[in-house]
């Protein structure tokens, strides 16, 4: 393809979205129809110019442009190439689901008029951080993304809601301003913010530590790493599903995407060793694994289980990029794959369980499988990918990681995966196996009131009452996919994903 | 029309004339006040647009402007570059508040009174454009005097007894100020014998080393003196009383451009009058540097404690003049090419301008319009005033410093400065305000949009055009400035070179 | 320590301004009646001006005034420069103190005293 | 307060203080004196007249308006006085190189502007104290 049309079609996968926002504020106050279709148009030209974009991205090739300078020397640029292909594929993938779904899911809340703008602005806003060309343009997008993102998550305006926007919003601001730090110093110490020039910064030096604690804490805040995790279990949950599913599914990535260009680029894998750094991020890393699983045990909400599962996943994300080996690495950028695909479903089939029986508590799930087989079906899925089991995506991005490991000679590091899958085991199978096999509430109740109503719910029971189509398609893609990224081990994102690993370490 | 040499001059002169003759005017055609204040002004911004074009492009200004052409001992006024940059913020944010003060004043002042405000409204421009411009420091006195005593009268012409005790409480101390400095400026003239800033600038370094003693304690004296006047912790005590409680559109005008100009002297004598030799000898510009950072800590702390929104703006000013301070503490004598701080510092001027006074605004229209002032009763106002409240999370996303707003821009330059001259602390400082400022500045929007209204049954008074045009066009500003600040810079880095050279 | 107070003496007229400075910044911060503050103030004011003036005086010289004779040479001028502008000071000090006037005239007629703390108190209780 | 002999000696003394105000003022280039020191003599007449008599008759003989009027115009011959220059080719406030005429050094027309600007200062200064004054009194009048 000729240089100035992929340049087009980059500049045109940020700013259309962002374009957008501004076009269906305005229809939405006219009309909820349009709206919903110039939003699902949107979704989907962005994903067709992102495909668009495949053959560019395979080939190797990594085109830059910058648009315009801000201050002398700071430039708001973009790059393309494999690691960030990778990345604005997922996102505007799963974000064309979670449109989809939200068409229904929005019609009976409130305030479609705000969801729809939002989600466009954060869909252009991400896929800006990840075609940044510099880190100032990352940080800029960062913080827009960061911030309109409050607005998904108030939107339901609950008490709880607004309890856990405000924390949200604090720590999302402190984050950003510790990035902003990081930028600072990374530009005084090596002239130049731009991503792929190799390490920015070449030695060790106290304002080198400086910057990367402040990445560490920036783009930390935003995986959600321990003990940086505080704002996600509270904002993940209260969000409605759609956007729940973006928080954990996209908008976590943006803070290991974040990582992994300030171990490749602002740094080197020869600094990070040599500090030591990537043995801090691992030991963080460790303890994000087992203490998400570990509470997301407790959890009662199922949305709020969930969450807690996404600290821990991100863990092993986390985790994947302090090993410096290209199977590790494969499978580290496999998992950002994974996960989002699985997580997406989670919060998909919970937001659909929710929209449609108003049930919030696992307890409460007991049976429900039998009334909404499909979504429970997608959600069981997921789960068992989560857990590891064969022959599910989840297994492969673990399976690749691990083989990463021992060959890196970090076996413990395997023990801890392994660990952690018990742990999604217990926390996920209590979820699944009741649904299916066990007897709903309203069964229980009805036993001791009184023989012919016992009858009556028999029939409700086995009347299958599952969301829309709009609702559940989504989720059926992407469980499908989920099966099959797992099955067959050389499917596209596995590809990208090596390939992506091996240009990381050839030195970006 | 006369040579662009002569605008400087027009622009006062004309300034403090229709100052005096809006008296006359209110007596014989009450209804021409505010056009001609608004003519005034107006012509004004346009030559000190013309002003920094000149300065910039072409070379009318090299030469200072010799009052009665008494050429090296009368009056010079001199433009360069951080003069004609003040005089285009002073006049393009006065015209502003100018125009949005005619609807508030309807509410917040009796009849009697109204067309005095105009009379001190534009002398404080003149007197503050004055500032800016002269170059001579008994001139510089006179017109400081001029903007303290206008700065009070705008204060206390709302006569209510906060604004007079406020009032009071400002004209002590800006008095306290006043002397302060001219006891600095009875030393400099006794070691030098000059009043112009350049040649007491040649003098004094040659006296160094004669009476180093003497130029200390005029160093020292001025910063006091500066400080003072432009809030600097901890000589701030006046200002959040003073602030808070004048109308309006006086309190836009004094946190806005007044304190600034202030700031803008202090560095016109700091660096022109003081050589480098003495700044390297002394500490002066880390004790600045500290006292900036604890306005910076306590302000913000002070802010959030505050029930009364306007309070809340006035404490948050003094927080926010701790960075203008922060630029030049930041500013290494032993490395002068690391300018970014200081540029930083003269950049959060225009930008802390721009975002105050619209907040200030802001107050004002929700005063106007729901007579609401403390914070917990905003509670869902934002479905009433809508648009005040959209601009005002742009105003807060700049006090906080979100990127594409103005106040990221020059928060930007500072911490980048900070990191030049090895004093990544400060990096922290920035970054620890911007926190406390996104914990006070962010409930309050947030509540006015998303909680429960506590009004139901409060009639909200329409706001007028002429109030909502100034604060829309200010919110656009700081947009502006946050994504295209480059012609700012470039003449800001060209003053920080002429003014260190 | 001689030439210390040697100097001081021979410097007689700095010392007295400053002391006159410290008198006036002290009562103006630790008086709570307004009227001493605005007397204060004008200590303060005084005391610069008398230091101003004393700065231009030239031993033995005559009052710098233009005569249409001549001047005969070797006679010395007192420097005009600080005493106009301390004209100008003066006059600045006097509209300061006139405007500090008419606002503890407001000030009386509002809180029925003329005293800081007072007022404090009052403000304290009315919040 | 009714004190013939205040009043009287008042109204005799009052006409010369006046007349000495003006001629520091009109004398101010030749000798100390000018603007400022006339001014406030010529206005302390004023003061001294209004005390002795009461407000009224004070305002009577200069009204509040015809002060702040008096106030503006000094002001105006100021400014005019330095913007003549301007028009003229020089400087702002530019005196014989703008091509005043100088006269006889000495003598009472001589100078150039510098007169004018006098007799502009002496205007304001003088009304500005009548303004205060009565600003001052009009506080406490309105109390009782």
């Amino acid at each position: 393809m000729e240089e100035q049309l992929v340049t087009a079609i980059m500049m045109f996968v940020i700013v259309f979205p962002l374009f957008m926002t501004a076009v269906i504020m305005y229809v939405g106050q006219q009309s909820e129809r349009l709206c919903n279709a110039l939003s699902l148009a949107t979704a989907a030209a962005t994903f067709l110019a992102v495909l668009a974009l495949y053959p560019e991205a395979v080939g190797g090739s990594v085109v830059e442009y910058d648009l315009f300078e801000v201050l002398p020397d700071l430039a708001v640029s973009f790059r393309l190439d494999i690691l960030s292909y990778n990345l604005i594929l997922l996102s505007s993938f799963i974000w064309l689901l979670a449109t989809i779904y939200s068409i229904d899911y929005m019609a009976h809340e409130h305030g479609g008029e705000r969801f729809y703008p939002v989600l466009m602005f954060t869909l252009g806003s991400c896929l800006g951080i990840f075609l940044a060309g510099d880190f100032f343009t990352l940080f800029i997008f960062f913080e827009l993304m960061s911030l309109i993102a409050y607005i998904l998550v108030i939107h339901e305006e609950t008490p709880d809601a607004l309890k856990a926007g405000y924390k949200y919003l604090v720590v999302t601001i402190l984050g950003g301003l510790a990035i902003f730090l990081g930028v600072i110093i990374c530009f005084e110490l090596g002239g130049s913010v731009s991503i792929g020039e190799g390490p920015l910064i070449d030695e060790v030096s106290p304002l080198a530590t400086m910057a990367f604690f402040s990445f560490l804490i920036g783009f930390g805040i935003k995986a959600g790493m321990f003990p940086l995790h505080v704002w996600l279990p509270d904002a993940h949950p209260v969000a409605p599903s759609p956007a729940s599913a973006l928080l954990s599914g996209i908008m976590l990535k943006t803070g290991a995407y974040g990582l992994l260009r300030m171990i490749f680029d602002v740094f080197s894998v020869e600094i990070m060793q040599q500090a030591n750094w990537n043995l801090i991020m691992a030991i963080l890393a460790v303890i994000t694994i087992i203490l998400g699983s570990a509470v997301a045990l407790t959890q009662e909400d199922i949305k709020r289980r969930l969450a807690y599962s996404s600290v821990g996943q991100m863990g092993y994300v986390v985790l994947g990029m302090t090993v410096f080996n290209e199977q590790v690495l494969t499978g580290d950028i496999f998992h950002i794959f994974s996960h989002a695909i699985m997580k997406s479903t989670l919060f998909l089939a919970a937001g659909a369980i929710i929209w449609k029986t108003h049930k919030r508590k696992i307890s409460e799930m007991a049976g429900l499988g039998r009334q909404m087989p499909v979504t429970f079906s997608c959600f069981a899925v997921a789960a068992l990918a989560m857990i590891g089991i064969p022959p599910l995506n989840g297994f492969l991005s673990k399976w690749t990681l691990s083989l990463g490991f021992l060959e890196g000679g970090f076996a413990v590091y395997v023990l801890v995966l392994l660990i952690s899958s018990m742990l999604n085991a217990m926390y996920y199978l209590p979820i699944i196996i009741p649904a299916f096999l066990g007897e709903r509430e309203e069964e229980k109740s009805g036993d001791k009131e009184g023989e012919e109503e016992d009858w009556e719910d028999e029939a409700i029971v086995f009347n299958v009452d599952e969301a829309t189509f709009r609702m559940v398609a989504p989720m059926v893609v992407l469980a499908v996919c989920t099966l099959v990224f797992g099955i067959f081990p050389a499917n596209i994102p596995f590809d990208l994903s090596r390939l992506a690993a091996e240009f990381l370490l050839l030195g970006g | 029309m006369p040579a662009i040499e002569h605008y400087p001059i027009i622009m006062v002169a004309g300034l403090l004339l229709l100052a005096f003759i809006m008296p006359l005017l209110y007596i014989w055609k009450r209804n021409w006040c505010e056009p001609v204040a608004i003519f005034a002004i107006s012509v004004a911004l346009v030559m000190s647009l013309c002003i920094i074009y000149e300065v910039v492009q072409g070379d009318a200004f090299e030469e200072g402007y010799w009052m009665g052409g008494w050429e090296h001992f009368g009056i010079e006024f001199k433009a360069d570059y951080l003069s004609s940059y003040m005089l285009a913020v002073i006049h393009g944010v006065g015209l502003l508040i100018l125009i949005y003060g005619i609807g508030d004043l309807k509410k917040e002042l009796v009849e009697k009174v109204r067309g005095w405000y105009y009379t001190l409204y534009l002398l404080l421009m003149g007197a503050m454009s004055g500032m800016a411009l002269t170059n001579d420091l008994f001139n510089l006195f006179v017109f400081m005097e001029i903007v303290a005593i206008s700065a009070c009268a705008i204060i206390s012409i709302k006569e209510d007894r906060e604004c007079l005790e406020a009032s009071f409480k400002y004209l002590i101390l800006s008095a306290m100020g006043t002397g302060c400095y001219l006891l600095s400026v009875a030393m400099i003239y006794m070691i030098t014998g000059y009043m112009n800033l350049d040649m007491v600038g040649e003098t004094m370094a040659l006296g160094v080393g004669e009476y180093p003693l003497n130029i200390l304690v005029a160093m020292s004296l001025m910063v006091v003196s500066f400080g003072v006047k432009s809030a600097l912790f901890p000589l701030h005590v006046w200002l959040p009383d003073a602030h808070a409680s004048a109308p309006s559109p006086s309190s836009a005008v004094l946190s806005g451009l007044v304190i600034k100009i202030y700031a803008v002297a202090l560095v016109h004598i700091l660096f022109r009058a003081f050589p480098m030799e003495i700044l390297k000898e002394v500490p002066m510009t880390d004790i600045i540097l500290w006292m900036s950072t604890l306005g910076i800590i306590f302000g913000s702390i002070f802010a959030m404690v505050q029930e009364n929104f306007k309070k809340m703006l006035a404490y948050s000013s003094i927080a926010q003049i701790g960075y203008v301070f922060m630029g030049i503490g930041l500013f290494d004598p032993e490395r002068p090419e690391e300018t970014e701080a200081l540029v930083g510092g003269l950049l959060h001027i225009l930008n802390h301008a721009v975002m105050k006074s619209m907040l200030f605004m802001i107050a004002g229209i929700i005063i106007y319009s729901a007579g609401l002032k403390k914070i917990r009763d905003f509670d869902g106002i934002g479905n009433r005033l809508k648009w005040p409240m959209y601009i005002f999370i742009i105003g807060s996303a700049s006090m906080v410093g979100i990127p594409i707003t103005g106040g990221f821009m020059s928060k930007l330059h500072l911490a980048q400065g900070a990191i030049a001259v090895d004093m990544p602390f400060f990096v922290m400082v920035i970054i620890a305000s911007s926190l406390l400022n996104a914990i006070y500045y962010m409930p309050i929007f947030i509540n006015a949009f998303l909680s429960e209204s506590k009004h139901e049954n409060v009639t909200f008074k329409p706001v007028p055009g002429s109030m909502m045009i100034p604060v829309v066009i200010l919110g656009g500003l700081v947009l502006l400035f946050g994504i295209y600040p480059a012609p700012v810079i470039g003449v800001l880095e060209s003053a920080v070179e002429s003014l260190i050279q | 320590m001689m030439e210390t107070i040697e100097s001081l003496l021979h410097n007689y007229y700095y010392f007295i301004a400053v002391v006159l400075f410290v008198i006036g910044f002290h009562t103006m911060l630790t008086h709570s009646n307004l009227i001493k503050k605005v007397i204060a103030m004008n200590i303060m004011d005084t005391s610069v001006f008398l230091l101003f003036v004393t700065i231009g005086y030239v031993q033995g010289g005559r009052p710098p005034i233009m005569d249409a004779v001549t001047p005969p040479a070797g006679v010395d001028y007192i420097n005009p420069l600080p005493s106009a502008l301390i004209l100008t000071g003066i006059i600045v000090a006097i509209s300061v103190t006139a405007y500090a006037l008419s606002l503890i005239v407001k000030i009386y007629k509002f809180y029925g005293t003329i005293d800081a703390d007072e007022i404090a108190e009052i403000r304290g209780r009315e919040e | 307060m009714e004190d013939q002999i205040v009043r009287m000696i008042c109204r005799v003394i009052v006409p010369f203080i006046q007349i000495y105000g003006m001629f520091i003022i009109i004398f101010g280039h030749l000798s100390p004196g000018g603007g400022f020191a006339g001014g406030a003599i010529a206005g302390a007449s004023m003061v001294l007249f209004a005390l002795s008599f009461n407000l009224q008759a004070g305002s009577k003989k200069i009204s509040e308006e015809s002060a702040s009027l008096l106030e503006s115009g000094g002001a105006l011959v100021f400014v005019l006085a330095g913007v003549v220059a301007l028009v003229l080719g020089a400087n702002y406030l530019t005196n014989l190189e703008a091509g005043f005429p100088a006269g006889t050094p000495g003598r009472l027309f001589s100078a150039g502007v510098i007169p004018v600007i006098t007799l502009g200062l002496g205007l304001k200064v003088t009304s500005s104290i009548v303004t205060l004054f009565y600003h001052l009194i009009g506080g406490e009048e309105e109390e009782h």
